[in-house]
Order: C-alpha cells, then sequence, then structure tokens
C-alpha cells in the first residue's frame, strides 16, 4: 500500500535552502543518492517571489565587523553570536558561488557586481539582479541542479510525518499529490527546508504555500520550536494583496509619505538625511502604525494606509532598478509609480522563529537538520535584517548539505519495515481525510477564524491581553482542526486534502506563536508589547523553546550566545 | 465586499480521471469584486461553493508561474488577469497542448524533460578549480552591463508555459522541444561566462528544436514576461545555422 | 477549446502515473485573427512557388527566341495571369511587411561582433532597402534606365 | 527521410530565409512591371521587347538575378507549405511532405539554371 524509496539523504523543500542543500550534498559526495522533496515544482517555491537582494560583503568600505554588529543589533541582541560571526563569514562566497553558476547579478561598468543599499545595513552590501532576486537565484539553483544526476526530484510529494526509529530521524512520510498514493522515502538523514508560515496571518507578502510544515514536521516529531514569537511585518505590502514593495524601493531613494504629505521617518530618525527611510523593518513598521493613530494615515477601501513615493528617481531609474515593483504596482494596485504614490501598509512577511538548530544546521533530533526561514538558528533573533535572508538559505543550506551527507555515511541503514509500518499508519490518517463528509469545520471557515485571530493577538503592537486570547482560541482552533469536513473523495490531484492537510499545520503554529508571544514580558525587535514597552535583558535575554504536549506548547529557554559585541540599547 | 456585488458567470473545465471520460464544463454563479483577479474568483469558487476544484497557484503576484490557464481560449496567468477585462461569463480551461490531469491541472513532466535536454547551466571547458584563474579576487567572473544586457531578457521567463499552450507547431509535433526550453538553452548560450555553446548548437540542430519553429510568433505574443522567446528561438535558429557552416569550412576538434 | 491537438503533444517521457485527458489546441487556433495572419503567412508559400515557375517559363521562353518570348508576354494579359500577380503583389507586400517590420528585427545575433540595433531602426532599414531596390528594379525593366 | 532532411535543415532554411528576404526584395518589383505594368498597357511593352530583353537577361548579373528570382521563391515556397502541411495534419507525415516538396524545388532550381545558361 505504500510505496517505498530509499535514498541517503532525504531533503523536503526545493527552494532557496532547499536546493543549496542538494547541490551541497551532491558535490560532497557524487554516489550518495539525494531526494528531494518538494510539494510544488521548485521553481515555483516562494523564494522566487523575494525581490530586493541577498547581502554578503562586496566593498572595500565593508568589512565582517560591520556586517555582524549590524546584523546583531538588527536582531536585538537576541542573535547567536558565532551563528553571526559564521555567516558573515561565508556569505561573500556563497553569493559568488551563486554568480558562477549563472545568475544575473546586475553590474557595475567595471564588471564587478553592484550592490545597494538596505534597511538596517550600515553600507552597500546587497547583492540584487534588479528587483527579482529570489527568482533569479531560485532559477541559477535550480537550473544548476539538474546537471546532478544522482539529485533525485519528487515533485508535488506532499510531506506529512517524518519518521523517526531508533531515536534518529530516518525519512518522511509523503503524499504524491498527482496518484493519492502514499510513500515512504527514506534516508539515513533528512533536511528540513520548507520555507516559512505566513500564512498563518491574513495579510501577508507569503504565497499560499508558506504554511509551515516543515515546522509542524518538526514539532509533532518532539523537536522544538524556537523564538516562535517573532515575526517580522514588512512595512510595505499593497494593501488588499500584500503583495511587497521592496525595501529596495527605499534603498534606491524612495520616500514614505503619510496623508500630510511629510517624509514622516524624518522626524523618527532611524537614519539621517537620505537615510531616514532605511530604518530596520520592525521600526519602520511601527512609525507607520503610528502614523495611522495619529490620524496622518491615508483612508482606503482596505484600511488605513501610508504611500511610497518614487516620482522624484525618475522613469529612468525606476526602470533600471525597480521594473517589478512598477510592474506590480501597476497590475496590482493599478498605480504607476514614475507619477503616482504606491499605497502601502505593514504586513507579515518573515518568521524570525522556527526550527531550533545550531550552527551546524542540526536540531536536537539527531539525524534531522533543517536551513533556510523553516529553521531558527538564531541568526536573525528578534529581527532580521532585509536581505540578510536569501544568504541565510545559502549558507545555512550548504552546511545542512554537507552535516547531512557526512552523518548519513556514519549512520546504519536501520530499519527499514519499523518506518514502514509508521508511514503506513500515517497513510491510514491522511486516508481517513480524505473526503470525509462526518466533519463539522469548513476548511476556509476555520483558517479565516485562524487568520482574525492572530491578526488581532499578535500584530505589529501587542498587548498582554490580547495575546493571551489568541493564545486560548488558537487552542481551541486547533482541537476543532481535528474535525474537518471534506468534500472532496477523489483520488487524483485532491488539493482539498492538502489545504486540510497544511491548515492542521498551521493551527499548530498558531498556537506555538500566540503562547509563546504571551509569555515574552518585553519589546523586543519585531515583539512589541504596548504593556512592556521596553527590553528587559535581566529577564529575557534567552530564546523561548517550544516542545509539543497535546494540551499545547511547554515552554523552556535557551541561552542566547553572546560574543563580542555587548547589549547596548538599540538606536539608529 | 458590500459596495459590489456584480455577478458573473464561470464555466470551469472539470476532470477526473477516475469518474470521466472526457473533461466536461460546469458553471458556477459567483458574486465578484471588480478588484479581484481571475484567480480570486476561482479561490472564492474553491473556498465557498465547490472545494473539489484543483488548480495550481502560489505567489499570486506572477512570478512563480503555476497559475497559467487557458480563459476563454487564451492563454493567461490567472493571477494577473484583471477580472473586469470579462463581462458576463468567463470559460477557464487547463492550458492547451498539454495531457490534463484533472480540472485545471496539466501534465508539466514533458516540459520538465524538454527543460533538461537544453543543458540550462553554466558549462565550463576546464574543471572548476582550474576555472579560477578567470575569476576576479572576489571569486566572480567579469560581466559588464552590456554582457548581461545581452541575455537578460532571456533570463526572465517564469515557466508558466502559456508559450506552450498557444504555439501551434507544439499541437502537432511532439518532439518539439518549444519556445521557453530554447530560449533558456540561448540564454546559456548568450552568457559571457558560458562555454556551452558548441554543445548547445548541436542540439539545437537535432530533431524537434529551432527548426521544428515556424515562427509563429504565438509564443511572444502570450508572454506574461516580455521574454520574447520567438525572438530567442530564431536566433538561435540563426547561431545554430552559422555555426554548422563554420564547421563546414573549419571542422571541429572531437566532432 | 475546438479540436485535439497531437495525442502526444507534450507528454511526459514516460507514461504518467494516473490517466489523463488528451491534449485540445486553443479555441483561438484558426479563429483567432494572429493565429490566421500566421496561416495566411504560410498559404503564401503556395504563390511564391507558383510565382517562381513563372519566371521560370517566362526565363525558358526568352532562350528559344523572339516568337516564344512575344508569345508568352502576350498570354501575360490574359486576366487569370493578372489576377496571379495581383495576388502576388498582396503577398510579398503581406510578407515583406511580417518579415521585415517584425521577424527580422527580433533576430539580430547577439554577444557577436555586430551591434544590436534598435528593432525601430532595424525596421526603417529594411523597409528603405526594400523601396530602393524595388524602385530601381522597376525603373530598368520599364525600360527608363538602361537601354 | 527524416533523418536526411534533418542533416540538410541548415541549407534549407538558409534558402527560405534567402526566399523570405531576397526573394521578396525582387518580385516586388518584377511583378509590379512584367506581371502587371506591362500587360496593362500601363507601360509600353515595348521596353521588354524581345532584344532589350535578352540584352538585359543575357549578361552574367542578369543571369544570376533572374536564377535568384526562379529559386528563391521556390524553396520560401516549398518551405512553408511543408510547414502548413505540420499545422493542419500534424507532425507524422512531414519527413515524406518534406521530401516531397523539397525535390520538387530541386527540380526546378536544376531547370532554372539550365534556362539561365541557355540565354
Ligand atoms: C515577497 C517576499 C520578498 C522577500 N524578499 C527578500 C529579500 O529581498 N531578501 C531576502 O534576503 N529575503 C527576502 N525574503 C525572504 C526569503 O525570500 C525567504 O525567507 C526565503 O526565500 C525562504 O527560502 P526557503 O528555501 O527557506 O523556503 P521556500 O522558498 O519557501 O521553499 C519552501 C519549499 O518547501 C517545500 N515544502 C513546504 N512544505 C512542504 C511539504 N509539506 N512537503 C513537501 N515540500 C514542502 C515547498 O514546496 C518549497 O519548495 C522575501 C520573502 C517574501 C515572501
Ligand atoms: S517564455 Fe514567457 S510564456 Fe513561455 S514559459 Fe517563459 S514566461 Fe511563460
Ligand atoms: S509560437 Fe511556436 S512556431 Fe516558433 S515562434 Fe513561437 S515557437
Ligand atoms: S500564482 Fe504565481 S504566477 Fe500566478
Amino acid at each position: 500500500m505504500v510505496q517505498v524509496s530509499r535514498h541517503d539523504i532525504v531533503i523536503v523543500g526545493g527552494g532557496g535552502a532547499g536546493l543549496r542543500a542538494a547541490i551541497a550534498a551532491a558535490e560532497a559526495n557524487p554516489d550518495l543518492s539525494i531526494a528531494l522533496v518538494s510539494k510544488v515544482y521548485p521553481m515555483r517555491s516562494h523564494t522566487v517571489s523575494a525581490e530586493g537582494g541577498a547581502a554578503a560583503i562586496a566593498r572595500d568600505d565593508d568589512n565582517e565587523e560591520l556586517h555582524g554588529f549590524d546584523t546583531v543589533k538588527g536582531s536585538d541582541f537576541l542573535g547567536d553570536q558565532d551563528v553571526i560571526e559564521y555567516f558573515v563569514e561565508n556569505a561573500p562566497r556563497e553569493l559568488a558561488l551563486l554568480e558562477n553558476w549563472g545568475c544575473p547579478w546586475s553590474r557595475n561598468e567595471d564588471g564587478s557586481v553592484s550592490t545597494r543599499a538596505f534597511g538596517g545595513m550600515s553600507t552597500k552590501r546587497t547583492w540584487y539582479a534588479t528587483d527579482k532576486v529570489g527568482f533569479h537565484m531560485l532559477h541559477a539553483l535550480f537550473q544548476h541542479s539538474l546537471r546532478f544526476d544522482n539529485i533525485v526530484r519528487y515533485d508535488e510529494f506532499f510531506v506529512t510525518k517524518l519518521l523517526v526509529e531508533d531515536g534518529r530521524c530516518q525519512g518522511v512520510a509523503a503524499l504524491e499529490i498527482r496518484t493519492g498514493e502514499f510513500h515512504a522515502i527514506l534516508g539515513r538523514s533528512v533536511i528540513l527546508a520548507t520555507g516559512g508560515a505566513g500564512k498563518i496571518f491574513p495579510f501577508t507578502t507569503n504565497g499560499t504555500i508558506k504554511t509551515g510544515d516543515g515546522m509542524a514536521l518538526a514539532y509533532q516529531a518532539g523537536v522544538a520550536l524556537k523564538d516562535m514569537e517573532f515575526v517580522q511585518y514588512h512595512p510595505t505590502g499593497l494593501p488588499g494583496t500584500g503583495i511587497l514593495i521592496t525595501e529596495a524601493a527605499r534603498g534606491e531613494g524612495g520616500y514614505l509619505r503619510n496623508n500630510k504629505d511629510e517624509r514622516f521617518l524624518v522626524d523618527y530618525d532611524y537614519g539621517v538625511g537620505d537615510k531616514a527611510e532605511l530604518g530596520p523593518r520592525d521600526m519602520v513598521s511601527r512609525a507607520i502604525i503610528q502614523e495611522f493613530e495619529a490620524g496622518r494615515g491615508f483612508e482606503g477601501r482596505y484600511g488605513k494606509y501610508c504611500v511610497v513615493d518614487l516620482r522624484h528617481l525618475g522613469e529612468k531609474h525606476i526602470d533600471a532598478k525597480l521594473p517589478f515593483v512598477r510592474e506590480l504596482a501597476k497590475i496590482y494596485i493599478g498605480v504607476d509609480p514614475v507619477h503616482e504614490y504606491i499605497p502601502i501598509r505593514p504586513v507579515v512577511h518573515y518568521m524570525m522563529g522556527g526550527v531550533d538548530t545550531d550552527i551546524n544546521a542540526a536540531t536536537e533530533l539527531p539525524g534531522l537538520f533543517a536551513a533556510g526561514e523553516v529553521a531558527c538558528a538564531s541568526l536573525n533573533g528578534a529581527n532580521r535584517l532585509g536581505s540578510n535572508s536569501l544568504t541565510e538559505c545559502l549558507v545555512f543550506g550548504a552546511v545542512a548539505g554537507r552535516n547531512a551527507i557526512e552523518f548519513a555515511q556514519g549512520a546504519g541503514e536501520g530499519n527499514s519495515s519499523a518506518l514502514v509500518s509508521q508511514a503506513e499508519e500515517e497513510a491510514a490518517r491522511v486516508e481517513a481525510l480524505r473526503g470525509n463528509g462526518r466533519g463539522n469545520e469548513k476548511i476556509a471557515g476555520l483558517r479565516h477564524e485562524m487568520n482574525s485571530t492572530m491578526e488581532a493577538g499578535c500584530g505589529v503592537y501587542r498587548m498582554q491581553e490580547s495575546m493571551q486570547i489568541a493564545a486560548t482560541e488558537t487552542r481551541s482552533i486547533r482541537k476543532r482542526a481535528a474535525d474537518l469536513h471534506l468534500k472532496d473523495s477523489s483520488r487524483v490531484f485532491n488539493t482539498e486534502i492538502v489545504s486540510a492537510l497544511e491548515l492542521q499545520n498551521m493551527v499548530e503554529l498558531a498556537e506555538v506563536l500566540a503562547v509563546s508571544a504571551a509569555h515574552r514580558k518585553e519589546s523586543r525587535g519585531a515583539h512589541t508589547c504596548r504593556d512592556y514597552p521596553t527590553r528587559d535583558d535581566q529577564s529575557f535575554l534567552y530564546h523561548t523553546l517550544a516542545h509539543r504536549t497535546d494540551d499545547g506548547p511547554r515552554l523552556g529557554r535557551k541561552e542566547v550566545k553572546l560574543g563580542h559585541w555587548e547589549p547596548q540599547e538599540r538606536k539608529y | 465586499m458590500a459596495e459590489s456585488k456584480k455577478m458573473l458567470r464561470v464555466e470551469i473545465s472539470r476532470f477526473d480521471p477516475d469518474r470521466d471520460e472526457v473533461p466536461k464544463t460546469q458553471e458556477y454563479e459567483i458574486p465578484v469584486q471588480d478588484d479581484w483577479k481571475v484567480l480570486d474568483a476561482i479561490n472564492y469558487i474553491k473556498d465557498e461553493v465547490d472545494p473539489s476544484i484543483s488548480h495550481r497557484w502560489s505567489c499570486r503576484m506572477a512570478v512563480c508561474g503555476s497559475c497559467g490557464m487557458m480563459l476563454n481560449g487564451e492563454p493567461k496567468l490567472t493571477c494577473k488577469t484583471p477580472l473586469s477585462d470579462y463581462d458576463e461569463t468567463i470559460k477557464i480551461e487547463p492550458l492547451a497542448n498539454f495531457p490534463i490531469v484533472r480540472d485545471l491541472v496539466v501534465d508539466m513532466d514533458g516540459f520538465m524533460d524538454k527543460f533538461r535536454k537544453v543543458k540550462p547551466w553554466i558549462v565550463r571547458a576546464k574543471a572548476r578549480a582550474e576555472d579560477m584563474e578567470d575569476l576576479n579576487e572576489k571569486g566572480t567572473f567579469s560581466q559588464s552591463p552590456d554582457q548581461l544586457a545581452t541575455f537578460k531578457q532571456f533570463s526572465m521567463c517564469i515557466n508558466c508555459l502559456l508559450c506552450y499552450a498557444a504555439c501551434p507547431v507544439i499541437a502537432n509535433e511532439p518532439e518539439f522541444i518549444g519556445p521557453a526550453a530554447i530560449a533558456l538553452g540561448h540564454r546559456y548560450n548568450l552568457d559571457s561566462r558560458d562555454e556551452g555553446q558548441a554543445e548547445r548548437n548541436s542540439i539545437f540542430r537535432g530533431e524537434g528544436t529551432v527548426f521544428s519553429c515556424s515562427f509563429a510568433n504565438e509564443c511572444s505574443e502570450v508572454c506574461p514576461k516580455n521574454v520574447d522567446p520567438a525572438a530567442a528561438v530564431n536566433q538561435a535558429k540563426l547561431a545554430a545555422v552559422v555555426d554548422w557552416a563554420k564547421g563546414l569550412v573549419l571542422p571541429r576538434e572531437g566532432a | 477549446m475546438t479540436r485535439a491537438a497531437h495525442p502526444e503533444a507534450m507528454a511526459p517521457p514516460k507514461k504518467g502515473p494516473t490517466r489523463t485527458a488528451p491534449p485540445r489546441m486553443p479555441g483561438s487556433w484558426w479563429g483567432a485573427p494572429r493565429i490566421r495572419t500566421y496561416l495566411l503567412f504560410g498559404a503564401t508559400g503556395v504563390v511564391y512557388f507558383l510565382a517562381g515557375t513563372v519566371v521560370l517559363h517566362l526565363v525558358w521562353a526568352l532562350g528559344k527566341g523572339p516568337d516564344a518570348w512575344a508569345t508568352v508576354m502576350a498570354s501575360l494579359s490574359h486576366p487569370l495571369y493578372l489576377v496571379f500577380h495581383a495576388l502576388t503583389l498582396i503577398s510579398v507586400l503581406f510578407v515583406g511587411i511580417r518579415a521585415f517590420g517584425t521577424m527580422m528585427p527580433k533576430m539580430q545575433p547577439r554577444g557577436g561582433p555586430l551591434p544590436v540595433l534598435a528593432p525601430g531602426l532595424v525596421r526603417g532599414l529594411i523597409y528603405s532597402a526594400w523601396a530602393a531596390l524595388t524602385l530601381v528594379f522597376s525603373l530598368i525593366l520599364a525600360g527608363k534606365i538602361g537601354s | 527521410m527524416k533523418h536526411l532532411l534533418l542533416k540538410l535543415e541548415p541549407i534549407i532554411w538558409l534558402l527560405f530565409g534567402a526566399g523570405l528576404s531576397v526573394g521578396t526584395m525582387l518580385l516586388t518589383g518584377f511583378v509590379l512591371v512584367v506581371g502587371l505594368a506591362i500587360p496593362m498597357g500601363l507601360v509600353p511593352s515595348d521596353a521588354l521587347d524581345y532584344e532589350r530583353a535578352h540584352a538585359l537577361a543575357s549578361n552574367g548579373f542578369g543571369r544570376l538575378v533572374l536564377l535568384g528570382l526562379i529559386a528563391l521563391p521556390l524553396w520560401k515556397g516549398a518551405h512553408h507549405v511543408r510547414s502548413l502541411s505540420v499545422d493542419f495534419n500534424g507532425g507524422d507525415r512531414d519527413g515524406a511532405v518534406g521530401v516531397l516538396v523539397y525535390t520538387a524545388a530541386a527540380l526546378c532550381s536544376l531547370i532554372a539554371i539550365v534556362a539561365v545558361v541557355r540565354l
């Protein structure tokens, strides 16, 4: 009933991190077989939508100390400094590799790679390919990966469970969407690279596939999730759709304006002069909300908004550096930024938290590695700096790939029959869902409830009370999600069952997020409590860990790895 | 949503291989909002009316390439096409020229196979370690903005397959590798970092590649990203012929 | 969609794991103005082929001698010939506009020694060459240049 | 057959391309004057009486132009007819159709060579 296949390592996720891991593994040992499992064709992964750029030192006025400190400070001192140092050191090599593999980075006249300014970065260190960076990176990685015969792809396979036996992770159970059949894809080590979970929220830059599956898989396998309360709001999303207007719009010199036509960020003082707009994302998002609250926002069909003003850059500059922004604004909001303001409001963008990993991309479960947005290596701490995460996918994707190969080489085959019988149980569970007309909850209805609970409880500004409410409500939503009503009983390409599984993953994470947030009684980075408006290093300079129990997450803590950068007040 | 309650008739092509012999059409009458894209209407139906519809989508910002379908017979990205382009009815079908897996989902495996045939990666003559001498001190190749501009347009393809659904040759000639894949091979041929032109040109002169294209230009007409695959395919055609003629005059090593 | 495409159009390398419905052609395949233009463009091939044989016929007669030449020239005023030549003229103009106006500007080789010119410029250059050549050739044939 | 065609494809395509461009350029003036203007009496027919026509045609350049005027449209036509056949009948008989039309074009081109040499 369950189809069994065996590889040496299994990678879940074909985005930036998953592909980089696959290539690193394929290069490390061409004789080993690598399974690359993804619920969409790899080039559809949401890395494709990243616009602005990827950070790594490139210029002579830059150095590791500067990039490192920018990142530590951006993280509000919650980043692990060993990880940050490793990241900063390896970033330039990773981006150069991508260049060697064909990524069309934008260039200076002398033929070197060009860099642009980004929020919270003290110099121009963001590599870019106009404003479609993720797209070009993902396609370059995917196309490069095609040359390796030992990467075996499982496209449109939805992983529903990690197979754990003898205390180590040895494969995954996956639903083949095309046939409805179940597979046990076994390997001696497993890498999670499934990306973020923005879809827990109603208004997000994330695509529909970003449902946090990998975090839920690890969580259900007993692995801790770390720092889940930290959710990045990007200051500039299009009202209605949530489509991102990249930070590069400000990096290239765009202004934010309120309904008084003021460049209000000048008064908030996150940067000087021309760089007023280039504060870190958490701060700029808060500034916009404060403008709204002071009555200086515009009123629109989808609520309040401010605007991005690019007009002074001129058509030529916009077309050369921000053509995608222009295209998106024209198509999705009917505005041509050459002549008009682009309406924006803060929008859920990125999960700083995720599966707890260390500097080796390893989790607490032997044989399980994680990289990319799904993981929390604590590079980003309480607030990620724009353009660090694409690079993170590469740096830690490569680390995960190499370490997973090494682990696999030292590990035995394991007990296949035990693994297969686990997969069979899982198949039965999923099969019971298919077309299950006895359930009482509508998928779309429950999703809306979860979305609005999260928006109310865990927004840009949070209150103890609203977070507590969210924690209770998400718990009940999680329980209700066990009782879904499905209509489609067909076998072939049944997307309803996929949505159901995704929803069940999201509700788990929503609860962890709300509970972790309610527990952190301070304001740090993206987590801003009105009741506790300051950072409290005395009581909260630690990572929140969440382990799964049936009654909800059990919280724990993990020390922050400090180094030569001492925590100080975060001012720009 | 309250402000505009326009009703729209949506006809969706349905096919479940376990139940249906051939695709059939199902009609839905739904309220739509004036700023919706076609994808929003399909999602509305899936969420609120009939959850058994299957379709692919993800980014909803015209960059992941999953949501291509035939709208009133024309290949389009549904997340990019405004509903207001259609008056009272809209007919939604899976992409033409592809085998249909289910409802609005087509079988892409044939494309993925063709995609790989053109060697869409940087080919270098020397092994990587020896290649280092061509790199600058930062470890990157030098490439001027002009050299970049040579191929940039052809690197913008999102693999949405609209061009395949439009090309009249694809409809009739199964071997044809088709516009997007050839454009991709050509993109690497034009890249100043690549040294695989000879290999790819001989692929291009093989069966079902550039000479199958009869310059219908349909591919470029429907491309949502202005890749102009017709230009790429026909530039590749010319380049492959020139390369062939050169081969007549000066015999190639090894070939 | 109108009619079935080739049953193996875009078929996967090995048969997929589930039954599929065979591919269809786009509904607009024959009906849409764009495709019609393309098919008409193909159809000019027939006209060109015939035109080639007509010229061959003329040259053959010219080789035979003055009488054959006079006969063949006289036959050209037959209405069928006139209609065919009118059709040829239309075809030639249509082909010229499509080939010189849209196809060739796209085909400029890139990455080689030649600069890539703006499509409009290329179009203009080819059109001018076409007009100039036609003018000179017509004047020669009509006896206005050369004796 | 398909295999042979594939080998010849670059030449065929070059001839097709020449027909499309050079053929079109030459044909325009030719049909205008010889096909239409003279028969319709717009241009006096003695412009191309035997002596003048022969004189124009029989020098080296004239022969070359005439050869182009005959052969190039033939190849352009043959190639188009082949792709039309794919558009309507599918690619299965492509090889046979191709051989047929190109053989016709090649034969006529041979006769054309004889014709211009004989002038
Ligand atoms: C609009 C937008 C713009 C951004 N811009 C920037 C930027 O300019 N700079 C920057 O540094 N960062 C940016 N980011 C963030 C960055 O793009 C992401 O963090 C990063 O791309 C995540 O990559 P990933 O490989 O971890 O995951 P993804 O690319 O999301 O890939 C996830 C993969 O996992 C697979 N998967 C998921 N669940 C399952 C399952 N259950 N079974 C099987 N497979 C599964 C998916 O199919 C997919 O292949 C942006 C993000 C967004 C949304
Ligand atoms: S060339 Fe254009 S139409 Fe074809 S797949 Fe690429 S983006 Fe889509
Ligand atoms: S539509 Fe097809 S025939 Fe050629 S120009 Fe485009 S590939
Ligand atoms: S949903 Fe990604 S292109 Fe339409």
